[in-house]
């Protein structure tokens, strides 16, 4: 019934270099001996407080950093054994939605260019490039219009939307989604959430759902995993990380939640 | 320190307010004709997104809307009974830091990083009490810090703000705010920063520091959770304008503006997690649409464009402030819309 | 469609700017004298007319502004003049800038041939930039090309770490990890997303500098390391007036000076205003 | 010591090094050869070896730099082909008489250049500002050479007001009052462009750190202008200008080398220009490296003491 998709054992990350005459040591464990499982079709949240190494994950699963330790599995493929088609292929099934909208596009480019140029590698036609590009930024709810502008052009919203038209293009699997909501406004915020739900249910995509307000992700995934400094607490379906919470760490995350009615009420 | 009872004066009292800056080609109003008060240990709290003019309605409260974008304030601001906009800037100086002082929403860019913590705190502690000699004010300092919940006064006072964490920053902004025993703390999101865990202890101390001192404070936020877990009264803005103004209660569990409404759907349901596992969790909805550009001409209810489920005749053309009960308010008469159904009831029972 | 609105933006700022009209107009007036010199100059510039006297002052005997010590016209030097100038203000500067950039955002972008490279700038650092000139332009030798590879050379420290800081703190933007997320190769990431970041603020850097070589190239010129007479330059003109200078003629050296000043505020002025136009988020 | 300090002392001798090898490359690049040059034309070959022998330009370059490095420390800058005289005996003078005159130069600049920017960044956008701005782009664009000569047109030779060239009065009794008349128009020569640089610049940063949220939230608690400005504001400005005069230091040192040709001031720069004229390569070597070598010395002052006045850099480098 459920397949797994991603999976991710004793991942381990240290940042830093080594103490020498030179230097004194900085080294940092950032993610430390991590294990989970994504299965098709869900969404998998991680979250945890800043600093918690949560987004060093992120990261590490689109390859954007190198992982110190341990593997990662797409599809039961390890990274590390990845060959040259299976590295591109998997660059195209993999994709991400930054934070920071405002940064995660290219300030001198139009909106339309950058979510046309993962594209522009496969397809050579630029008519039918175009066409695909267009189709994407108006089913994200954006107008056509909007193609031909600068990131600076765009509200917040409308440039995560051409995130997500961006992420979207090459019709991929699984979307890394780094805490694309906690720039917004509130309003701004559940359209978002609201569109991403849609398209999952559209595509039959698989989020992994980083962020640090455990509203949200209660609302939002399906199984959670908590962490704190490096590491991971707990991971369980959304019900029992919320209803029957084991480890310190994700009673005190919980019990800051505020909610219309005051303090979120951690069972013990 | 004696809690004060006297519930009913107001430490501030703005009468509409109405603040216009200059942007290139032409004059913008961020602030459009808002009142409201803020009563003696009254904890207020402003809520809104960005673009809302909650921001602009502090800085005008405090004056710090830079000379080169201001163009005017019009209206009355009273603190403690005196106007401000007819005072000397000497004499407002004066105002700042004893009766009214700010809580900066970024305790990690408010702290001048090229002093040492201590030396920071002293100085606002001497501007504050002239008299004071340096052993006093660092004595005050020290117990201040101690009471702001700092473990370790003395490592703090030695220590400058990029060695701090962002919630130990956050504690010396607030008893910097408190040197001069204000009777008015103003917080400008001072947890929208912060893990959720120190934005509940942030919140707590401020809580605290309303509870023992019986200071007021009037913070902005964006988030309704807040809200709910602070304030006494809330204020909800949007576009320059107040549009919704009640107590706690009255806001969360009554709320007649259709804007206050649609942001209260916004805030994800949790009550499902505690339900058997048929039920089904609450769609999240959202307000379509975006806040309007306020360099653009607003006319009419500034909200009726991202309305779609109330007739056109709800809205007034030129909306004000309606009385619901004595401390509920609400800008429009589309709020009727929602009441329709609960008066046609109290009428048929009639 | 795009190539029109930034027309118009570069309109509405020329008109919005009249510090930066004046600029470009200098420019423009320079660059045309320098082609058209022969036309427009009313003596030969490196010989003495019959009708000359030594050292006249400007407005008299057909000399607007007056001869030098040897009754060449200084008008005609000065319209000559403008040739060597304009073109060793820009060319060497425009090379540099090329090499700059490929160095700079290779510098920025691999930390590895980044340290390296930042290191021998530092040597280069090391040197007051007049100086490194001088040493440049004595082993060279004097002479125009000479003196404009030397300022090659001087400049390149300068620019790599314009377009080095700026491409460190670009890659800190998530833009770069988009782009890589999103299929960029490394070559890709430097040339496509960089660059268009990077470029502008060395075209800005490279503006002022053509101001600065101008000076600079002056400078040289008159210690003796520059072009060589009877070569009509600036800088040498006002050198050759140092001599009269303190038997109270003041004009022979004057115009050269002034010239080179204007021109290199002209330059300054043109930096500037491109530091406008060419900054995405002002319209 | 700070490790910092050793730090920066490691890769201040790293720039040493390279410096050295340019300045000791400058002199075999150049085209020609130093014993012909010596000897003249007529030398004959057997002459030619000997010197070459006798000066070691027979040997390895790398052991040639070494020697050189060897009788550098030891200070032997070698011969002068033109004065026939020993290098360091005339450069050393030479040198304090360069230092009087960009000290003067470097404080003038500070003074009135810091000065000048920390008022233009405090009154941004004003009409002082702009005329000052506008001011400033005519003073960063002068050739030091030229408004040298005309300074010293005006005030020496039409006003006589001022001494026309030299140190001291030939005639006078070589007091500092007479120093001080003579060091006036070279000083103001020298830092006119920097003044110019400094006080830009310094604007910027300024105008930069008015618009810091801790500026604006010390405001709001009513301080004082002069006590914002004073403390807070000129304090925090404090470590990029640091940089920013370090970095001009270079264009002083570079200016001086014009005013001490054009006023006759008997200085390193006067030296390598009258050198650079008699073809006399060592001295201009020797000159060339007195001069970068007291650069690389104010770059290392520079950097130690922006890490003293920036708490961050301070933790960041412990």
């Amino acid at each position: 019934m459920t397949e797994p998709l991603l999976e991710v054992k004793n991942l381990t990350k240290i940042y830093g270099q080594k103490k020498n005459l030179l230097r004194s040591g900085n080294q940092v464990l950032a993610v430390n001996n991590v294990s989970f499982t994504v299965n098709k079709g869900e969404t998998f949240g991680i979250v945890g407080e800043s600093g918690s190494g949560k987004t060093t994950i992120g990261r590490m699963i689109m390859q954007l950093v190198n992982h110190t330790n341990g593997d990662i599995l797409y599809k039961g493929q390890k990274y590390s054994e990845f060959t040259k088609e299976s590295a591109e292929r998997f660059k195209s099934k993999v994709q991400i939605i930054f934070q920071d909208s405002g940064s995660a596009f290219n300030p001198r480019k139009t909106i339309g260019s950058q979510i046309a140029y993962p594209l522009l590698k496969k397809i050579k036609d630029r008519k039918a490039v175009l066409d695909e590009v267009i189709k994407f930024i108006e089913m994200v709810g954006l107008s056509k219009e909007m193609a031909y502008r600068y990131p600076h052009e765009l509200s917040g919203g409308q440039r995560q939307r051409a995130g997500i038209a961006r992420a979207l293009i090459l019709k991929p699997e699984l979307l890394v989604l780094d805490e694309p909501v906690s720039a917004l406004d509130v309003s701004v915020k559940s359209q978002i959430i609201n569109l991403l739900e849609n398209l999952q249910k559209k595509y039959n995509l698989t989020y992994i759902f980083i962020a640090h307000n455990l509203d949200l992700v209660a609302y939002f995934c399906d199984r959670i995993a908590v962490m704190y400094h490096g590491e991971i607490k707990e991971v369980g379906s959304t019900k029992q990380i919320y209803q029957f919470p084991h480890n310190p760490i994700t009673k005190k995350l919980l019990s800051s939640i505020l909610t219309l009615d005051g303090r979120y009420k951690v069972s013990n | 320190m004696r809690r004060m009872n006297n519930g009913s004066t107001n430490i501030l009292e703005i009468e509409n307010l109405t603040t216009t800056l200059r942007i290139p080609g032409g004059k913008v109003s961020v602030v459009e004709g808002i009142s409201f008060n803020v009563k003696a240990g009254e904890k207020l709290v402003i809520v809104g997104e960005s673009g809302s003019g909650k921001s602009m309605t502090i800085n005008s409260i405090l004056q710090m809307v830079p000379d080169s974008l201001i163009d005017s304030y019009k209206g009355i601001i009273k603190i403690d009974g005196e106007n401000i906009l007819e005072m000397s800037k000497r004499k407002f100086k004066d105002i700042r830091g004893k009766k009214i002082s700010l809580v900066a929403q970024n305790a990690m860019t408010s702290l001048d990083p090229s002093y040492k913590i201590g030396k920071q705190v002293m100085e606002i502690y001497r501007h504050n009490h002239k008299k004071a000699s340096k052993e006093e004010a660092k004595k005050e300092t020290l117990i201040l810090l101690d009471k702001m919940g700092i473990k370790n006064p003395e490592h703090v006072f030695h220590s400058y703000p990029h060695e701090l964490s962002g919630g130990l920053r956050q504690r010396v902004v607030i008893a910097m705010a408190l040197t001069g025993n204000p009777k008015l703390i103003i917080a400008d999101e001072p947890t929208s920063a912060l893990d959720p865990t120190l934005q509940l202890q942030i919140l707590d101390l401020l809580n605290e520091i309303n509870q023992k001192f019986g200071t007021s404070i009037l913070m902005i936020t964006h988030d309704f959770g807040v809200v709910s877990y602070f304030a006494d009264r809330v204020i909800v803005m949007y576009a320059g304008e107040i549009l919704e103004m009640g107590t706690v209660d009255e806001v969360i569990n009554y709320p007649l503006h259709p804007y206050t409404k649609g942001l209260l759907k916004c805030i994800p349901d949790l009550s499902w997690l505690d339900k058997e596992d048929k039920i089904e969790k609450r769609k999240l909805s959202s307000i379509s649409g975006e806040v309007p550009n306020l360099a653009k001409k607003l006319t009419g209810c500034r909200f009726a464009p991202r309305v779609s489920d109330i007739p056109e005749d709800y809205h007034e053309s030129s909306p004000k402030m309606h009385k619901i009960t004595d401390t509920h308010w609400v800008r429009c008469t589309c709020y009727q819309y929602y009441l329709k159904d609960s008066i046609a009831g109290l009428e048929g029972v009639k | 469609m795009y190539t029109n609105i930034r027309w118009r933006k570069f309109g509405k700022y020329l008109v919005k700017d009249k510090m930066a009209s004046i600029g470009i107009a200098i420019i423009m007036v320079t660059i045309i004298t320098a082609i058209f010199a022969p036309l427009l100059a009313p003596y030969n510039p490196n010989e003495a007319s019959d009708t000359a006297t030594r050292l006249a002052m400007p407005f008299t005997s057909g000399h607007i502004l007056g001869t030098d010590s040897q009754g060449r016209d200084i008008l005609s030097r000065l319209i000559y003049g403008s040739r060597t100038s304009i073109l060793s203000a820009t060319i060497p500067v425009i090379i540099s800038g090329v090499i700059s950039i490929i160095l700079g955002i290779v510098a920025g972008f691999s930390k590895k041939i980044g340290g390296f490279i930042m290191r021998i700038m530092d040597v280069l650092f090391a040197f007051p930039s007049v100086l490194l000139a001088v040493v440049i332009a004595a082993i060279l030798g004097p002479g125009l090309f000479n003196v404009c590879l030397a300022m090659v050379i001087v400049r390149i420290p300068y620019m790599t770490r314009v377009v080095y800081t700026d491409t460190v703190q670009e890659m800190q933007k998530e833009y770069i990890e988009a782009a890589s997320a999103f299929g960029r190769t490394k070559f890709e990431i430097m040339f496509k997303e960089l660059l268009p970041n990077v470029l502008p603020s060395l075209i800005v850097y490279a503006t002022t500098l053509m101001g600065v070589t101008v000076v600079t190239i002056a400078g040289l010129s008159f210690i003796g390391l520059g072009i060589q007479p009877p070569t009509a330059d600036w800088g040498l003109m006002a050198s050759n007036g140092k001599n009269v200078l303190v038997q109270g003629d003041p004009y022979v050296t004057l115009f050269p000076g002034l010239a080179i000043l204007i021109l290199a505020v002209a330059f300054s002025m043109l930096g500037d205003w491109l530091r406008d136009l060419l900054d995405p988020t002002k319209k | 010591m700070p490790l910092y300090l050793i730090k920066r002392m490691i890769s201040m001798l790293y720039v040493l090094i390279g410096v050295t090898i340019i300045v000791f490359l400058m002199i075999h690049l150049i085209p020609g050869d130093t014993a012909q040059t010596l000897l003249g034309g007529e030398a004959t070959k057997a002459s030619l070896d000997a010197l070459r022998h006798k000066m070691g330009l027979d040997q390895p370059l790398i052991i040639q730099y070494f020697i050189w490095i060897k009788q550098v420390i030891t200070g032997n800058l070698g011969y002068s082909y033109s004065l026939h005289i020993n290098i360091s005996h005339l450069l050393f003078p030479r040198f304090l008489n360069t230092l009087v005159l960009t000290i003067a130069s470097l404080l003038l600049s500070i003074l009135i250049g810091v000065g000048l920017g920390f008022f233009s960044g405090l009154k941004k956008n004003t009409v002082i500002d702009k005329i000052l701005s506008a001011l400033s782009v005519f003073g960063a664009s002068m050739p030091v050479f030229w408004i040298a000569l005309m300074l010293m047109w005006l005030f020496a030779i039409q006003l006589r007001l001022l001494p026309v060239s030299g140190m001291y009065n030939l005639r006078g009794n070589g007091g500092f009052a007479d120093l001080l008349m003579h060091l006036i128009l070279p000083t103001i020569a020298t830092s006119l462009v920097s003044i110019a640089v400094i006080s830009q610049m310094t604007r910027n940063v300024v105008s930069d750190v008015v618009n810091k949220d801790y500026i604006n939230y010390y405001q709001s608690f009513g301080l004082s202008h002069y006590q914002l400005n004073m403390k807070h504001i000129l304090r925090n400005s404090l470590p990029p200008v640091i940089n920013i005069i370090g970095l001009q230091v270079g264009y002083i040192l570079g200016g001086a080398l014009f005013s001490e040709i054009v006023f006759n001031w008997p200085g390193v720069g006067l030296a390598i220009y009258t050198a650079i004229n008699s073809k006399d390569y060592p001295m201009i070597q020797a000159g060339v490296l007195f001069i970068a070598l007291s650069f690389v010395l104010v770059n290392f002052v520079v950097d130690i003491l922006n890490i003293v006045v920036n708490p961050k850099l301070r933790d960041s480098n412990k």
